[in-house]
């Protein structure tokens, strides 16, 4: 499991390939992975986006998402999981968050990567404000459900 | 007890600070915690709290050194 | 949307960033990319693989795989789609199949890539044949159900 | 009429050829092109059948010019 915290732009492909050829262990055993990219878009709530700063609570974040990767694996047989979230000033088109997760089955893959992430949006302290193109600045109040 | 406050978010924007040291006697919850930093104020509904970077309940109990946390929900990913 | 068919082995992450990067209108519309990879594995039903060769129906497959995206396309709000599937002869640990989806929301990405994956395995002409390290031939008699 | 019939995977190994071409008079179905093209063989319960491309049901019609195939369960992903 890698739980990864960037203040700098990431690239997701970068990110998977590198830790899966590190993770000697799955080679060959992982029949499925699943991943899940979030990306910045440059409008939200009918308003034009300039950027976003990402604030976190270091240290909560990180226990945060290790649990929720420990639970994941409680409920499916998951191989590995990999979690990059960036943090900081954030431009539109930007990845803001990756979760891998590798299993042998695809069911479980979909099923576990998806948790991870509903968990990740509801429970790991991470804040986004949004500087609109009309310079004014606003915190997003709560996130929305993913499973609607 | 010592207790060291944080805060996050648009929570910190709105009191002031991002954190604080509390020197306080006697048995306290993590809502007592908030009512002795913040005496004018009153907690925003919607706030989370954590002690020790894990969530929490506002009625439970802090103990001295204890780090506790208050921020409004959660938006990443 | 993009179908590919690949008789020589693939990279998924090149394939998925290269095909992003092509679709110049999505940037800055897109919040989610859900993947899917299908890699082979080194064991199935208890005994060690040593290869396997997959067979398709060379213009069914893409007609199939077409109709499937659309299908996707009508019950979610799909921006773009790519699907990458290898055929010949592959060994363990190559990739067999890529399913990327993106989409404004993640619930819609996370269900619409579930669906096309669903519906590849059961409806687009593919047809594996396993080689056991013993050296026995066999084909594989049915797929497994995803969802469960 | 002038039917194409293909065969795949391990079907086309148990017929013994991957495809032919059938020369027929009268309507038929995609059942009836299999008898005619395998007197001898029962298809099996499980057999898929394609007509142009898409799948079909045994007891649909096919045409003059028609690719017929037959195959078993799919496998891919």
């Amino acid at each position: 499991m890698r739980i990864k915290i960037c203040a700098e732009p990431f690239e997701p492909w970068h990110e998977v390939q590198a830790y899966q050829q590190s993770a000697i262990s799955m080679a060959g055993k992982f029949g499925a992975t699943s991943i899940f990219i979030g990306t910045m878009r440059d409008f939200n709530d009918g308003d034009d986006i300039q950027g976003m700063t990402l604030e976190h609570y270091p240290g909560m974040t990180e226990k945060q998402l290790e649990k929720i990767v420990a639970e994941a694996m409680q409920q499916w047989p998951v191989l590995d999981a990999l979690i990059v979230h960036r943090v900081g000033d954030i431009l539109p088109n930007e990845p803001i968050v990756l979760v891998a997760v590798w299993t042998s089955h695809r069911g479980d893959a979909f099923d576990a990567s998806r948790y991870i992430m509903e968990a990740l949006k509801s429970r790991a302290p991470f804040w986004k404000k949004e500087l609109l193109a009309s310079q004014t600045e606003r915190w997003l109040l709560k996130n929305t459900d993913g499973y609607l | 007890m010592s207790i060291k406050v944080r805060y996050f978010a648009s929570l910190k924007e709105s009191v002031g600070r991002s954190e604080q040291c509390l020197e306080i006697t006697g048995l306290l919850t993590v809502a007592d915690v908030w009512r002795v930093a913040n005496p004018d104020k009153t907690m925003p509904d919607n706030t989370l709290a954590a002690v020790n970077m894990d969530y929490v309940a506002l009625t439970d109990a802090v103990e001295d050194g204890d780090e506790v946390a208050f921020f409004p929900p959660v938006t990443g990913g």
